[in-house]
């Protein structure tokens, strides 16, 4: 996590229908802050989108 | 209005679904009322589905390991069954469990109203009382219910087919749940999981089976890998798998019911049989609680289409469970009802947060709850192959598990499926006992976007039936030394 | 040199630990010795640990399990149990593991060199020759095997209580296994896992249990809660349980065994036992290999120090498994099997990747194989009470489990631990039939920084006792319909 945010944002390149690596809480935290997770970048592995990419993301 | 009692929500049907949207509604802070037209709320799974095959299942599945018991120096007697108690020890497994839903209902303070529930429009349900402990006799009393919002969970019964003759010899899983008959020769029309769960206690308690099935293959959904093994090993309860076939039309003789079929596995005479199971499929209720009066649109086959949010086109109506489609099984009616419920009080109530509550899970698991069980989630080989999506495969075979072999039961797997790509997990089965306790670990894994390599790191304990999967991950890393080594190309 | 053979890697001790880490060199290219002083490869968890155990304790539970079914309809005879048959059953199950390690070492060319090893230097490891299909007689045949890394996984043997007299009828969990005498009256000193395994088995063929434990507990380290089911479910098997009780004396006559006591639990007098189980603990070998030849540090107690990497602090030698420290468990073994030799291969081969292997489990799960089993993982309830760290909890009851009353066995509960600030999941436990195959999703969960939505959110098969780990995260949550309602503040 620490490492995360050091890294660059770069857009994420997803295919319009493909459904982006995410946990549940994670896909549900979206929905509360009216984010499309499309659109976030994913840091974790194979671009997982974690917690803190969200907030970031949000921020 | 010209109701006769009102609520925030009105729930229609007590099963899975109906509950689990009651209970969470209430739990939210909502007035709610749950219509149910039978006397004890559960549904179709607690009282003639899920939980009394199971009571039975696990009681043959344990006569069928204490008959193995002689091997390892233990003989038990041939035991002696008494039906009736089995039977009795089968509903009050289910008293159990439909006694705790009304305990609960109570406590949530959610009103059970008994009756055939049936839409008189957007805002309003008419409840025509039902009675008796058994069925759903009219009372002739008549009331009409207001809702804000109305949730639909009527579920679905089981298909009939039109040319099968009445006769007690000839029942549906409801019917055979009942044990009314002890056949010599059972035959089971349809050859998916339901029908094969029946055959397996009726099997152990001493009938033959013959399995009829249009498909070419049983147990449809799940990779053939895996139904194989359960095929191999469930090998002697058969005398007949008839596959690509048809059941076309059946006779009720004073000495049993004659069945003549059509197809690839067709015997050419009629054969004779003392128990015929009807397990061609369910249908769902969409068409029979007029829906059409609050203009909420019911698909050809009784379907009822909703959005993520379990809405039907009708605003203030939604809908769940076995009656909104596929797959039609009670987990994913709980975790509807649940969004379900959400949405509802979000609106009532005027919460930002749970308004946009959704169904988002992204995999469903199924389980043959057979012997051994077979169970699957997400992607299948097969559908990864018709779809041309690369995979990488890992498989553990059981031969290589300590515990399994300890159990004297080796003949499953676990086989985990990998996005060649992205290296994430996407899929999943085991064919093996406890295989139904342990494929949730591999829906957690598909949902929190996991790889071979967190699954393998992760510590399994051993020596479990559990650590197959860790094995798996393993194998499909190249990591696992509890399997002979890859061959270097 | 003057060594006889040289190799990559030789690794000392062929159990769970030193068979992985061979395996896993030899899969990464590397020319690998594995040194075992006994016949068979697999170490005390294959041959006289995890898996015997298991076997037997397999065969206990059918046969509790049988005896119970006459309720259920089912009416079993008392069953005739013969206990060679029995021992051979369990020596078969080891067997066939043990074949199946020696016929992957060939398959790996992994070289398996039968002697007693201890260490010369920092680079050569004596082997003296030992031979006969039982025990480790000496041939006298000695060679030099000269290493480029040596992994000790020597492991551990059970504590010997110097004041208990030589005598067929006082075993440690090694003879126990053996069967050899068949109690009325048993005696197990140490209340730990192994001791009321072993017991568990011992009683189901007939025998009466007494238990003695110098702690105020038994099953030690798992919450409270968790061993109290197991205890309340198992009180029938004891006799008496000693706690804060010390065994001091024992005296063999030829009627038994007559055992004194001190402590809260003591009775006044002796007391005479047919057997005593000594299960109190076990011992590393650490100082039984000459490890000091090569300058490598070993502690007080046996055990050898090292670094995430399972590096000694002499830089050719690793160590792992029982010999390195707490939990001696086989899957810990495993794990720290794989990562020294990763290291091993990365340094040789000059692999940046694998010289950066390390061994950075959050967790490893415990389990005792008990009836119901009992499972744990990560941080304990007990535990975080005595760190202060803040938790919310959610416990399913299996009372409100579909399956575990189908099962007739509802008397186990699934707990999960959330850090109440972070809300991630740092523990759980289970009590519970197949409990055991079912922690290792707690423990992905934590490995993967799951929080109660997350795993509650995961669609879990119904009816399964594995959906009890959702349940249990939605009571966290305070989202789950399958209990009583929480009361509002
Ligand atoms: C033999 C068998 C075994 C099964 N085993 C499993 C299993 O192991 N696992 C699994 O996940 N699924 C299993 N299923 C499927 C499972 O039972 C269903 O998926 C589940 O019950 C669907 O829940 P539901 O709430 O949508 O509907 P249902 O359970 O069908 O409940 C609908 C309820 O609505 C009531 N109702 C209908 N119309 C009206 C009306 N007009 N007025 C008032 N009340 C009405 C009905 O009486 C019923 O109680 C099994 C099914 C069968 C038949
Ligand atoms: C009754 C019992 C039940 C158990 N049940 C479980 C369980 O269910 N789950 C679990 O995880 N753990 C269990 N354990 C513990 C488990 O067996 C150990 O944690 C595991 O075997 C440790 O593996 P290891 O490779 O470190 O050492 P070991 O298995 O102890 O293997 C060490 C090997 O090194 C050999 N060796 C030692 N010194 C020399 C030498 N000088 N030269 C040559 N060879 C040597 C030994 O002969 C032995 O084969 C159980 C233990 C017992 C006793």
């Amino acid at each position: 996590p620490a490492s995360a945010a050091a890294r660059p944002l770069v857009a994420p390149r997803r295919a319009a229908d493909e459904k982006p690596i995410a946990s549940p809480a994670v896909r549900r935290r979206a929905w509360d802050l009216g984010i499309e997770l499309q659109f976030v970048p994913g840091t974790g592995p194979a671009g997982r989108i974690t917690q803190d990419d969200l907030e970031a993301f949000a921020a | 209005g010209s109701a006769d009692q009102a609520f925030d929500v009105v729930v229609l049907g007590g099963g899975p679904g109906g509950y689990s949207a009651a209970f969470r509604a209430a739990d939210l802070g909502l007035k709610v009322a749950l219509v149910e037209r039978y006397a004890t709320l559960g549904g179709v799974c607690l009282n003639v589905g899920c939980i009394p095959s199971k009571a039975l299942l696990h009681v043959a599945a344990v006569m069928d390991e204490a008959s193995h018991m002689a091997d390892l120096g233990v003989v038990f007697g041939t035991p002696t069954v008494d039906i009736d108690k089995l039977r009795a020890h089968k509903n009050k497994v289910t008293g159990k469990l439909t006694n705790g839903l009304n305990a609960m209902a109570k406590m949530r303070k959610v009103t059970v109203l008994r009756g055939v529930g049936s839409l008189l429009d957007a805002q309003n349900l008419k409840v025509e009382a039902t009675e008796g402990a058994v069925g759903q006799a009219k009372t002739g009393a008549v009331q009409t219910v207001a809702f804000k919002r109305l949730i639909i969970a009527a579920g679905s019964q089981a298909v009939r087919l039109p040319f099968l003759p009445n006769d007690p010899r000839i029942v549906d899983s409801t019917g055979a749940l009942e044990m009314g008959v002890k056949p010599e020769r059972m035959l089971i029309v349809g050859g998916g999981i339901i029908g094969l769960e029946m055959g397996t206690v009726y099997s152990t308690l001493g009938a033959r089976l013959d399995v009829v099935e249009m498909l070419p293959t049983l147990m449809t959904g799940a990779d053939r890998d895996l139904v194989k093994v359960w095929q191999k090993f469930n090998a002697h309860r058969f005398d007949n798998i008839m596959l690509n076939t048809k059941t076309v039309a059946a006779e009720a003789r004073p000495d049993g019911i004659y069945v003549t079929f059509e197809g690839e596995g067709a015997p050419k005479e009629p054969q004779r049989y003392d128990l015929v199971l009807q397990a061609v499929g369910r249908t769902p209720n969409g068409k029979k609680i007029a829906a059409e009066n609050a203009g909420v649109i019911v698909g050809d086959r009784g379907f009822i289409p909703v959005d993520v949010q379990m809405r039907t086109n009708v605003p203030s109506v939604f809908a769940i469970g076995d009656i909104v489609g596929q797959p039609m099984l009670a987990h994913k009616a709980v975790h509807e009802g649940h969004v379900a419920a959400e949405v509802c009080a979000g609106e009532i109530l005027g919460d930002d947060k749970l308004k946009k509550s959704q169904f988002d899970a992204r995999v469903i698991p199924s389980v043959a709850y057979t012997d051994p069980e077979v169970a699957w989630v997400g992607m299948t080989e097969d559908e990864a192959k018709a779809k041309g999506i690369k995979i990488t495969k890992g498989l553990f075979p059981w031969t290589a598990s300590g515990r399994a072999i300890a159990n004297g039961r080796d003949e499953g797997f676990t086989k985990l499926i990998f996005d060649e790509e992205s290296h994430r997990i996407i899929g999943g089965g085991i064919v093996g006992t406890h295989a139904g306790d342990m494929i949730g670990e591999i829906a957690l894994a598909i949902e929190m976007g996991a790889d071979a390599v967190d699954i393998g790191k992760t510590i399994h304990p051993h020596p479990t039936l559990g650590e197959s999967l860790g094995m798996a991950a393993e194998v499909a890393h190249g990591t696992c030394t509890d399997v002979p080594p890859v061959k270097k190309k």
